[in-house]
């Protein structure tokens, strides 16, 4: 199995084992539940929006190594990005993970870029995709 | 395995969830599309009075399969389907059930107008507790409905002993047999029960069928469910009357091929024997526990004896997700299920015993049996769970 | 005819009741079964999401078909099930229907506890009587549910015209298509209708399928009629929340290879182009009209004109009796329906417009054709006809 | 095909076509009315029993020729007939209508004999069946 196959990377269970910005904040300008019954996975996140930035984010959840590491490593890219730029990130992620064939992400994720394996696991998409579209409702205030 | 073309090349540990289909029932069905093509119960031509026969033979194998007679068994699409008939129709306002039902033994209960639900506990090793089914049966519920053998623990429910207890009351016991029938000698007159629900996808059948069965006299209680055609005598634009049992309870053209399917599953496996199949399942479940007992830090839900439970075999292993483990299984073309398998109710049950206090439920991973497997499988299930086990130590 | 092997040495003229199934249909079926056998929406592993991915796609090709999204088609078990899902669900006291209606678009709505039926008269060639309609649209039902074409008399309903006359007025418009999405192109939208319900084993699918399309803004109004797995979000012993369209309303394990098995049925009906199919039957039906005619004592129900109808046709073979006339004709191997088709209340209406004051309904021969069907289909069956005529005008 | 399989021969469509003790009594001791819903075939059979012994038996009904030919076929082997000899000649009619091998009826039936083909139409058994199992509920008094 190539490295690029690997689904559990070891950055992929580090981040699930000891997930980075986790917590709650005392005054979110944005929050949202996201929680997928099919699986059960659940994530909590929080964000503190000013100045059109995001100077805070952290998230709460559980449920599979997918969904948790992909919640952590959300929350390292986000930490000082503008709104347009979070939501230009999603939308990257997005259609990178539904596409099996891209090499490489079309922009830099950073650590998340290690989810590339997951590609080749359709029912699993879901579980990396569920932080992303925690924040898609958190952003849009639901 | 040439009889079931499915396994080739993978390890199918979820016949709970469906069963693989053997190629004789393909075939029996495709004769029906090929040869016997043609509407039940309506026809004035040959072609569709060899339909009907073919329909109605698979009744009377239905009736044969568990000791009974042909108009006490009703068509259904599936468990789901006739445990919302029963829901539907039946009388009382007091239901026990029990912490292990399936949602579909539970949310049509549960959605009832004016329901009141009295649950049944289990046991620490997952088995109905005794002193919470006294006192349901105490409170004389209407109705009594109880999985036979759990899809998650794989427990089998004292179901005989239950029923006599039941009778001596009058409370009516519904039997949930999703994950009975297709694995256990059944007899209904023995078992005692009221009605008993089934699906044939679960025992070597094809999709979109299932049985209800009930005591005539309790089956001739219970208003139409669905109405249309099939199910009328005379229609007026005033008034209808309903035709006999067990047509009155199969409204519209059924699912006729499906029901032939059928027919053949149970050829199928009363040619191999209800009794071997059991024992069968009991050594692989023998087996299976023994050695997943020898793994590190896996927990298993349920009465860990092969004597008292089906083939179903539900577990953890340590911290590592269930849909993780499955994913990892699935590499090695090992099929399991992982996640809280229509149960949730009974995960909450688990998670405050396993851990309590936490606040989200703990999901399993679950292997099951049926005849098609052999103990290379059991082997292949334990090398997958080794290196999922491998892969979340090294953080 | 290599793609229906049913046909091979018979002269199947009754597709209102069941269509003949193609072989690529069985073949589809068959490569769920051997190659990707697995319940759908629920494994962690690479079968079952191939099992789902064929389930969905199916589901793709049914609102491509009705020019309509997926999450808008729900599968049923049939044309009888949809019917009585929706005459469930939906609120309302005031139901309009015609007195062409089958049994199943009629007794679930009868049956409805306060319904107030309001009824839709035919006039003498078996249309809509308009003055009638016009009265039921001014009573103001809630519903008003009609199929489209019927069933008996082959006519085609206006349904365009009259959806634009119940959207003004608020009333719900559900149309019974269980004869028309299998033989006449078919775009939701124009139709304008808030529900349409069809049954895929007169469609050149299996049986065991049917289909709901609803409006999304009123599909997503209707309560859950069936509970069980994969309906659900969280489940708990007090309550359960539901999840969104269309698994909503499709509680248990679906009829997974019998939506499959439609799915090819619908590649195999768009390979074919529904304009061409409309257009074969409408020959067919005009050839079978000219040719009927010319047989003395012969009374045809209905239109009795191809751009009004159907491929159905129902007549009467002067004073014999139709059983006789389908046990003449299936001597022949011709099979053909005869009785009341499941339209009783019809059948009363044709009694008093043809024998005033008979006591006993009337009964009916109906052929039937579909894409398979060719005219030396109709010499035979007029040759049989002529039979009948003689063996009854010994006495 | 051959005279033993045709289904419809001239006794019959006569039978049919010109029922015989067709009408209704006055003083009927015993009457049922029978009826199959899946084709609608009807017949109401009216019987006039004293000294044991069938005196009158009429029938009314609407329905195929061989529900017809059937019902007044078998008014003809009535009269005269005790009650036990009518229910002894039903059960021989229902066994043989079951039976597509016998060649001949066991016992005479008369007219009735000519009903012979119907047993090679499954689906047409019933309506052969109709007035004698209308007869036996009327013998029991339903
Ligand atoms: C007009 C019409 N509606 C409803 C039905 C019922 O369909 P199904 O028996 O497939 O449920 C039929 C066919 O039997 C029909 O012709
Ligand atoms: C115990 C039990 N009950 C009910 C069901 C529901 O059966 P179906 O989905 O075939 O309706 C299942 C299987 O899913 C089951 O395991």
């Amino acid at each position: 199995m190539g490295d690029e196959e690997d689904l559990y990377r070891e950055i992929i269970v580090d981040h699930s084992q000891s997930p980075r910005n986790q917590g709650t904040l005392e005054h979110p300008t944005h929050q949202h539940h996201g929680y997928n019954p099919l699986c059960g996975d659940e994530i909590e996140l929080q964000l503190e929006v000013s100045d059109g930035r995001i100077q805070q984010v952290v998230f709460q959840g559980s449920g599979c190594a997918i969904s948790q590491a992909s919640a952590s490593m959300l929350t390292q890219q986000l930490k000082g990005k503008t709104m347009t730029e979070a939501t230009h990130l999603i939308g990257t992620f997005k259609t990178w993970m539904k596409d099996r064939q891209a090499e490489q992400c079309p922009e830099s994720l950073g650590d998340v870029e290690a989810l590339a394996g997951v590609r080749s696991y359709p029912v699993r998409v879901k579980c990396a995709l569920l932080a992303w579209t925690t924040l898609e409702h958190a952003l849009a205030g639901h | 395995m040439l009889d079931f073309p499915g396994l080739e090349g993978i390890t199918y540990l979820d016949s709970a969830a469906s069963s693989q289909t053997p190629n004789q029932v393909l075939a029996r069905m495709e004769h029906y599309y090929q040869r016997d093509r043609a509407n039940v119960h309506r026809g004035a031509y040959a072609l569709s009075s060899r339909a009907t026969d073919a329909y109605e033979e698979a009744r009377q194998k239905v009736a044969d399969f568990l000791g009974t007679d042909a108009d006490q068994c009703v068509f259904t699409r599936g468990t789901t389907d006739a445990l919302n008939l029963l829901a539907r129709t039946l009388p009382g306002k007091k239901i026990a059930l029990s912490v292990m039902e399936h949602h579909s033994n539970l949310v049509p209960w549960q959605q009832r107008p004016e329901a009141e639900l009295i649950w049944i506990e289990i046991s620490e090793d997952g088995r109905l507790d005794q002193a919470s089914l006294e006192a349901a049966l105490a409170q004389k519920p209407d109705i009594m409905t109880l999985t036979w053998v759990s899809n998650v623990l794989g427990t089998i429910n004292p179901i005989q002993e239950i029923a006599r207890r039941c009778r001596e009351q009058g409370t009516l016991l519904v039997v949930d047999a999703a994950q009975g029938v297709p694995h256990l000698p059944t007899d209904v007159k023995e078992l005692g029960c009221h009605f008993l629900v089934f699906s044939g996808h679960k025992m070597l059948g094809p999709t979109g069928i299932g049985v209800l069965w009930g005591e005539r006299q309790q089956l001739e209680k219970l208003p139409p469910y669905q109405f249309g055609g099939s199910m009328v005598g005379l229609v007026t634009r005033e008034k209808t009357t309903f035709a006999d049992l067990p047509q009155r309870l199969e409204a519209g053209t059924p699912p006729i091929a499906e029901a032939i399917g059928l027919g053949a599953a149970i050829d199928f496996l009363r040619a191999r024997g209800m009794a071997k199949v059991r024992q069968h399942e009991k050594e692989l479940t023998g087996l299976a526990l023994h050695e997943l007992r020898k793994i590190p830090d896996l927990r298993i839900a349920g009465p860990q004896d092969p004597e008292k439970q089906g083939g179903v075999i539900s577990f953890q292993v340590g911290k590592v997700h269930p849909h993780d483990v499955a994913t990892i299984l699935d590499r090695r073309n090992v099929c399991v299920r992982a996640g809280h398998h229509c149960c949730q109710p009974l995960m909450r049950r688990l998670t405050d015993m396993w851990t309590p206090g936490a606040r989200a439920p703990i999901a399993l991973v679950r292997a099951s049996f049926y005849l098609y497997n052999q103990p290379e499988d059991v082997a292949q299930l334990v090398e997958g769970l080794q290196e999922a086990r491998k892969v979340f130590s090294r953080g």
